[in-house]
């Protein structure tokens, strides 16, 4: 690789493996180190604006299409702001079917992101060449009688889902006050199956992690590294004695020391969290009001804060079950103490909360409201304004409406789970670049590396810009001032070839 | 190469050449694509003119043509008839109507000339995209429905029978004889109207050609004229037609109830007859109250009678009769005016209306004809109201003209049981036309009658004392107290008879009876062609106005319907393609003609062309796109708004 | 028998389209073996310069999902057109703008205000917005795909071979398509791979509409609770299934809520027409007060009736002169 | 827009409305001539995507006339179009096209004066909105992309 020369620029466009469209820009100094990194959402949808004007009850089926992968999450929070904005308290059944939803779509889209989006750069290992780093690779690795096991549990997750919400892509049970159908003893038979099975499935899933990434030194490295580390607020949904919980509860934030900075009940999110927009992407960045934003740095007095399994873990005591809290005290004995900085750490937080979701479902089904007729609260309030917050897989999504009298929304903000890492997001890739880009040498360690800084957050951009369609694969280009930019392409056998690209960007 | 169209402008003798250029217009039409040659006449509506348009046609072998002239409603039918003389079928003859609605309505000659040019675009669009309608003929049927067994009904039953044409009589009663049979002293000449009756109703009963159908209520008359299906549904009457009205089950059976056909003033068994020697004869036990229908073992009825003739197992039955003409002689009601406070009418005190005075002195009545007040004494003093609940702000708008006559009647009736007691008629102008009238109001003057003229009828107030007698004040006159007060009140269509009218899709004069097709020219007929109306439901009438109307409106159906002449159906009819039609039976309801139906097996919908009229709502309807307006499809619609915008 | 090189690419839409893939279950591993995804971001790490390095045709199918809502995207269907031989409008948004094109209702501009500008929690003093060119903090130069005024449907920008509707189509559908692309028995170009009759056939609750349907006042589902077994239209509650293709196994129904369209029309373009017309002749209602009341059941016409197909029918396809 | 001319589609039927066109031009009353006539049987059959099309084809202004309601040919077919373009004509609002733009109007044949006048008037409105325009077609935002 040539010595480059002053002004350089590295475009990662696009990154892949997520959901959603993303590019990075890396600007490197005279010496061709790094000088800044960016990560670039390129695109909009205006969820918010095209919101205004529909029928309240229809928000739920709407909004699920902010994100194909968690549509669950939006269907939930939307769900929830619907109680909130018509005053109504959903019945005890409709609850559990809610949550008994709730934490299986949460299990089959953890499930996604460790076999099929993020876990591959684990346990295939991260520079494996490309078209080994996804699915197939997972399987080769771990075996294909595992691999059936894989796609076997989704399939079972998503049948059950079908049965409970309609469909698993974009669900119809969430209305204010309820739900729309009611639980046969049949579908309980095959959730108590399947919870049984799930909770073996979690298990075994943690086990092939310690087996294959904590036992292996240079992804324990890399854990526990300080490259993927930056110390940054936290905040999760906890329930009322203290436990993470995906579907209630208030939300809490503590510092980089764990210590409680605050804890909100939902209608209160906007006097606590406020969003940062730049001209050059379509996402925007959220922090904590009253610290204020000071850009892309961590460190107590930025309001940057993130959201995700290790968040939830940081917030939060102990978990609501008993073989989940058993595996909490692995992870965080492994981790080294309560607070956990290292952003490759949500890896193993996220299995720890699968088993979580499967052990919550057989609590859950056993109640004994779980089958009654009582599925919906009819008297709805006249409707003003309602705030509704889940924990979505990838953090915690916020939903907030306002209606008329007549229930027509006039007026919609979201900030999605995401959103709040994107700011990381680009701390990371910024330090990754920093810590493999030297004197303008390009490698493939280099993309992956600097696409794990991504992929382990599972982010999912189409949420992040509720906003955002898809995305390009990856391929860096080097600007050159004065000359034509150098594209270093990783083409799909793993090759690096270099190509002119005619197109001067403008630099004015 | 594209079939081309012939297009024949017409100047109209001045009525459209001095209006729009018509040779700018056949220079561009002998540019223009779509015309393979064009022509311009004088009046082409006229012998000259069809004669040119046949023999071009013929000359050309035109497959179709244009005509730039006057309105469609006009002569499209003219230039029709053209086309079916050279061979062409009628449907390859359109017109760009550039008289009425261009020529006569756009002062500027070239926006005229340019509007005509994108009009006659418009029609040439469209005709390229024309089909042949074939045209279709089917058998007039000659039989005949009468909905009513009042007397029209009776009348236009027996007429119809006599022409030798199958009759099927729907009475929602369970015997025919409607309001005429509860009266026994028709006016003016007191004839008894069941005397009257009773050898027509026995006449229907022997007559083959004649089928009653009681208790039945019509729900849907479909088709038009030549081709009905009236559908009715006949109630379960739980007796058989072995039953003759010996009334053997009468006495054993437990049950009695309040009888509607005595106004509330009698009762009869759970089991019963209107009245004896009613048609059909067979007796019908009510449902609601007879013991077998609550459980209870009791068989009364059932050991007592002689003919076995006693069917709890009876239901509901459809009942779907063919014919070609309908007669509906469904009657009126009378106007019970209970809700004005002024007339003290609360079925308790010794006020009456007069249906319920003829009732009290008929002797198919409750007291087999004796006058007697609540308590069972004879009265000695009575007042009669004229107008009671007519021509006032709060009651019937109109004057029914029939209850003047009934009104003087009373007290005949009244002397003739009680010959001293003292009637007064309280009026204000009496309606008694005809010669014999003034001779019959001067006789019961005579015989004491005392006539007390009010100019505002709407101010005399009626009140119960706590003695039972009658309080009556006039204004401009003594108040009254007597023993008795009966109300003369006036007709008046019942919400029953108005759903009726939907069904049959007749329309409504402003005062709620039946609309005549022409109050003049054909007042026994309704708007739907081929539906006759006859008797009170047109307007309150006297027996002979509505035996009179009931022979008007047979007579007008048999000069029609004459056996072996055939009717030609709408040939610009709807249908459905079974491919595209998912049977979500949307097109089922918006149908005013109730023309389609599912069909079961295949799952989708089908449109019986025989009722189908040609509207086009259905086509509108489809969420699918499955159903295709003939002659008006959303393709040659389409065509025409592409002519009219850019031509 | 050479794998046959297929691409899967998602413009403006939500992965629901990619996740039904994923979702084909052990189907995934045959379809694996007769097809060589060279270009499927969402799953796979092949790259843009890949796509970009291949001869003009040589992808066999390309599934493009997603509407049309920048520059960019356009751009990328564009080149997927050029290097495809067959191009495949995968799921509603590409079909017929699907949820997207709801945003056509509203103006770029208040999109953008409410978005970055006026919001409970932004914080923006100086009023910024994305920009197609900006600078960093910093000082550098950063581009982003231009925001279009409408919301198109993939057909408005390439010509498309094949339709697949479905928000998002489910896993039958999607082996089902695939399978006959990769047999080669393929439909007329321009026809959509799934049956051309609506959801009522298919519907088992159709059985329980009875032929006399007339709908007195239209429900919203706040102010009722749908019985599962009973037609929701004879319910007074509204559902699209007369207007809308079946084929999806109404899956909404099964969960007891009615169809909200996602399939796209049937026999028509205007999906939203159809179905306005097919209530205009069922209502009931004749003076203008019972119909406007009964209307008022309707609050969101356009909405509702053009939920996934706001691209497919003029009035909704194209920037308005009045800005609501 | 004073010297505007708009096009005017009217969807008419055959048996009222198409009659009191008729009876107008018998009386000779003028009305504009942008006003362009599409005759149907029954208001019934218009259908919403007919409109629709005419606003596609370039008519800034768009009439549809059928019998006074209770008067229809064929029994209640305007009943019909009275709840379908109710629906529109709120439809219509939401897509940000002036309400004015659409007419809906029941003319009797024996109306000549009535239909001169609902005709003059819709003139009048449209040609105060100016041309429908509907902006922003594909080619047109594209080339400045």
């Amino acid at each position: 690789m040539s010595n480059l020369i002053q002004g350089k620029k590295i475009s990662i466009d696009p990154i892949t493996r997520l959901e959603g469209h993303g590019k990075i820009e890396i600007f490197l100094d005279d010496a061709g180190d790094v000088d800044k990194a960016y990560l670039q959402l390129p695109d909009l949808r205006g969820f918010e604006k095209f919101a205004e004007g529909r029928p309240a009850e229809e928000m739920p089926q709407i909004t699920s299409r902010i994100c194909g992968v968690c549509p669950g999450a939006h269907h939930m929070a939307s769900t929830k702001a619907l109680d909130a904005l018509f005053n109504v308290e959903p019945t005890i059944t409709a609850r559990l079917i809610r949550e008994v939803y709730y934490n299986l779509h949460v299990f089959e889209d953890h499930i996604l992101h460790f076999y099929f989006l993020g876990g591959p750069d684990f346990v295939v290992g991260p520079n494996a060449p490309k078209q080994e780093r996804n699915i197939l690779g997972v399987i080769d690795k771990v075996g294909v009688e595992v691999g059936k096991q894989v796609i076997e549990i989704r399939q079972r997750a998503r049948k059950l889902i079908d049965q409970i919400a309609g469909r698993a892509i974009h669900p119809v049970l969430g209305l204010p006050g309820g739900v729309s159908k009611q639980m046969t003893t049949e579908i309980r038979e095959s959730l108590r199956e399947f919870s049984k099975d799930a909770v073996n499935f979690a298990q075994f899933t943690l086990k092939i992690f310690d087996d294959i990434v904590w036992k292996n030194a240079t992804y324990r490295d890399l854990l526990l590294g300080d490259v993927y580390r930056c110390e940054t607020y936290y905040m999760g949904m906890i329930d009322s004695n203290g436990h993470p919980d995906f579907y209630d509860g208030n939300i809490r934030v503590v510092d980089q020391k764990g210590k409680e900075f605050i804890t909100f009940e939902p209608k209160d999110y906007a006097s606590i969290i406020a969003e940062h927009v730049e001209p050059w992407t379509y996402v925007k960045f959220p922090y904590l009001r009253k610290i204020g934003w000071k850009g892309f740095v961590d460190g107590p007095n930025s309001g940057m804060y993130r959201v995700a399994p290790t968040a939830r873990m940081n917030v939060s005591e102990t978990m609501s079950t008993p073989l989940a809290q058993e595996q909490r005290m692995v992870y965080e004995k492994a981790m080294g103490g309560k607070i956990v900085h290292s952003v490759l750490a949500n890896h193993w937080a996220r299995l720890v909360e699968v088993l979580n979701n499967a052990e919550r479902i057989q609590q859950l089904i056993e109640h004994e409201a779980f089958l009654a007729p009582e599925i919906r609260n009819m008297n709805l309030g006249t409707p003003t304004e309602g705030v509704g917050i889940v924990e979505a897989p990838r953090g915690t999504l916020i939903h907030h409406y306002t209606a008329d009298a007549n229930g027509i929304i006039t007026s919609a903000n979201m900030i999605v789970a995401s959103l709040a890492n994107v700011a990381a997001m680009s701390m990371n890739i910024q330090s990754a670049a920093k810590a493999f880009i030297h004197k303008g040498n390009v490698d493939d360690g280099l993309l992956n590396l600097v696409e794990m800084a991504f992929r382990t957050y599972d982010p999912c951009m189409s949420c992040a810009t509720h906003n955002l369609p898809g995305k390009m694969p990856l391929q860096v280009n080097l600007h050159q001032t004065g000359n034509a930019t150098r594209s270093i392409l990783r083409s799909s056998d793993g090759t690096i070839a270099e190509t002119k690209i005619n197109k001067e960007p403008n630099h004015d | 190469m594209t079939e081309k169209t012939t297009l024949f402008l017409c100047r109209c003798g001045t009525n459209v050449a001095d209006f729009v250029d018509l040779e700018a217009l056949e220079a561009w039409a002998k540019t223009n694509a779509g015309v393979d040659h064009v022509y311009t006449h004088d009046f082409l509506c006229a012998p000259a003119g069809k004669e040119f348009i046949e023999t071009t046609l013929k000359e050309q072998g035109s497959k179709r043509a244009v005509m730039a002239a006057c309105s469609p409603k006009l002569h499209l039918k003219t230039f029709e008839d053209c086309a079916t003389r050279v061979g062409l079928n009628p449907a390859q003859m359109s017109m760009a109507n550039i008289r009425e609605q261009c020529a006569w309505v756009t002062p500027d000659k070239t926006q005229a000339t340019l509007k005509a040019r994108s009009l006659i675009q418009a029609a040439l669009n469209r005709s390229v995209l024309q089909v042949d309608l074939p045209s279709q003929h089917v058998e007039c049927k000659t039989d005949m429905v009468v909905i009513g067994g009042g007397i029209a009904g009776i009348e236009a039953a027996l007429q119809a029978a006599e022409a030798g044409r199958k009759v099927t009589i729907f009475e929602k009663e369970i015997s025919l004889g409607g309001e005429m049979i509860k009266v026994e002293d028709l006016a003016p000449m007191s004839e008894c109207a069941p005397c009257l009756l009773a050898p027509r109703l026995s006449a229907i009963r022997e007559n083959p050609n004649i089928t009653v159908v009681s208790g039945a209520t019509v729900t849907d008359v479909l088709g038009f004229f030549g081709q009905f299906t009236v559908i009715a549904r006949k109630k379960a009457r739980f007796v058989t037609d072995a039953c003759i009205g010996c009334e053997a089950c009468f006495e054993p059976c437990p049950v009695d109830m309040q009888s509607e056909f005595h106004l509330g003033m009698g009762t009869h068994k759970a089991i019963y007859t209107l009245f004896p020697g009613s048609v059909p004869s067979a007796a019908a036990i009510d449902q609601e109250h007879c013991l077998h229908f609550q459980g209870n073992e009791c068989q009364a009825c059932i050991e007592n009678c002689p003919f076995s003739a006693i069917d709890f197992a009876q239901k509901e039955e459809i009942v779907e009769v063919q014919c070609g003409a309908v007669i509906v002689a469904i009657g009126a009601e009378v106007y019970t005016p209970k809700d004005l406070p002024r007339m003290g009418l609360n079925g308790k005190s010794n006020v009456f209306t007069y249906a319920e005075f003829e009732r009290l002195t008929c002797s198919n009545g409750p007291t087999q004809a004796k006058l007697q007040m609540r308590n069972g004494t004879v009265p000695q003093s009575i007042a009669v109201l004229h107008c009671a609940g007519s021509l006032c702000s709060d009651g019937l708008s109109y004057c029914s003209g029939v209850c003047c006559v009934n009104a003087i009647m009373a007290g005949e009736i009244i002397r003739k049981q009680i010959p001293e007691a003292v009637v007064y008629n309280i009026h204000d102008r009496i309606v008694f036309p005809g010669a014999e009238a003034e001779h019959f109001l001067q006789h019961q003057i005579q015989a004491g009658t005392r006539m007390i003229a009010c100019k505002n009828l709407e101010q005399v107030k009626i009140a119960e004392q706590a003695n039972g007698k009658i309080n009556v004040t006039i204004p401009g006159q003594e108040p009254l107290c007597v023993d008795m007060v009966v109300l003369s009140t006036g007709f008046h269509l019942g919400d029953k008879a108005k759903q009726f009218a939907s069904i049959l899709n007749v329309e409504l004069d402003p005062h709620g009876f039946f609309k005549s097709d022409h109050p003049i020219l054909n007042s026994t007929g309704s708007v739907l062609d081929g539906i006759a109306l006859a008797g009170s439901c047109l307007q309150p009438s006297h027996a002979v106005q509505s035996v009179t109307m009931a022979q008007a409106a047979v007579g007008r159906a048999l000069s029609r319907l004459v056996p072996g002449r055939t009717i030609e159906l709408e040939t610009m009819i709807s249908n459905i393609n079974p491919d595209i039609c998912a049977g979500c039976k949307m097109c089922i309801s918006s149908c005013p003609y109730k023309a389609i139906r599912f069909d079961q097996e295949k799952k989708s919908s089908t449109i019986n062309e025989a009722i189908c009229r040609g509207c086009g709502t259905c086509a509108a309807t489809c969420p699918s796109n499955a159903i295709t307006a003939r002659h008006f499809t959303n393709e040659q619609l389409l065509a025409e708004v592409k002519g009219v915008l850019h031509g | 028998m050479p794998k046959v090189k297929a691409a899967i690419y998602w413009c403006s839409s939500c992965g629901g389209c990619d996740e039904s893939i994923v979702d084909l279950g052990e189907r995934i591993l045959a379809v694996r073996e007769l097809v060589d995804f060279v270009f499927w971001p969402c799953a796979m790490d092949p790259k843009l310069s890949d796509v970009e390095a291949l001869a003009d045709g040589e992808i066999v199918v390309s599934l493009i999902n997603g509407a049309i809502r920048t520059s960019e995207q356009e751009e990328m269907s564009k080149l997927l057109r050029r290097k495809s031989q067959l191009v495949v409008a995968f799921g509603s948004c590409a079909c017929t703008g699907g949820i997207p094109a709801l945003a056509n209702l509203k103006s770029k501009a208040s999109i953008f205000d409410r978005s970055y500008l006026h919001s409970p929690t932004n914080v923006n003093p100086d009023g910024v917005v994305p920009m197609e060119h900006s600078k960093t903090a910093e000082g550098y130069p950063m581009e982003l795909p231009a925001f279009y005024d409408t919301v198109y449907q993939l057909d408005d920008v390439i010509d498309v071979d094949y339709y697949l509707p479905g928000c998002s189509p489910n896993g039958d559908m999607v082996f089902a398509a695939l399978s006959a692309i990769l047999s080669g028995k393929l439909p007329p170009k321009g026809s959509v791979l799934l049956p051309d009759v609506a959801l009522c056939q298919s519907c088992d609750r159709n059985a329980t509409k009875p032929e006399t349907l007339t709908i007195t006042e239209f429900k919203r589902l706040i102010h009722v609770q749908a019985d599962p077994t009973q037609c929701f239209l004879n319910q007074g509650i509204l559902c699209m299934g007369p207007a809308t293709r079946s084929g999806c196994g109404y899956p909404c129904i099964q969960g007891n809520m009615p169809c909200t369209g996602c399939m796209g029309p049937v026999g028509s373009k205007d999906q939203g027409a159809r179905m306005l017309s097919a209530l205009g002749g069922v209502m009931e209602g004749e003076s203008e007060e019972q119909i406007a009341k009964a209307l008022d059941g309707i609050p969101d016409p356009a909405g509702t009736f053009y939920r996934y197909s706001m691209s497919s029918s003029f009035l909704g396809s194209k920037r308005k002169e009045v800005k609501p | 827009m004073a010297n505007f001319e708009p096009s005017i589609v009217a969807f008419v039927c055959n048996w009222c409305s198409y009659g009191g066109a008729d009876s107008a031009g018998g009386q000779k009353l003028a009305y504009p001539a942008n006003v362009r006539l599409v005759r149907v049987m029954c208001s019934g059959r218009i259908d919403p995507e007919h409109v629709v099309a005419a606003f596609r084809e370039g008519a800034d202004g768009v009439m549809v006339m059928g019998c006074h309601p209770g008067n229809c040919h064929y029994r209640n077919g305007n009943h019909k179009t009275l709840r379908r373009f109710r629906l529109f004509e709120r439809m219509l609002f939401q897509f940000g096209i002036d309400k004015d733009r659409f007419m809906l109007e029941w003319v009797s044949a024996g109306e000549g004066q009535k239909f001169q006048e609902v005709t003059m008037a819709m003139t009048e409105r449209v040609r105060n909105l100016g041309p429908l325009v509907i902006s922003g077609s594909v080619a047109q935002e594209i080339s400045h992309a």
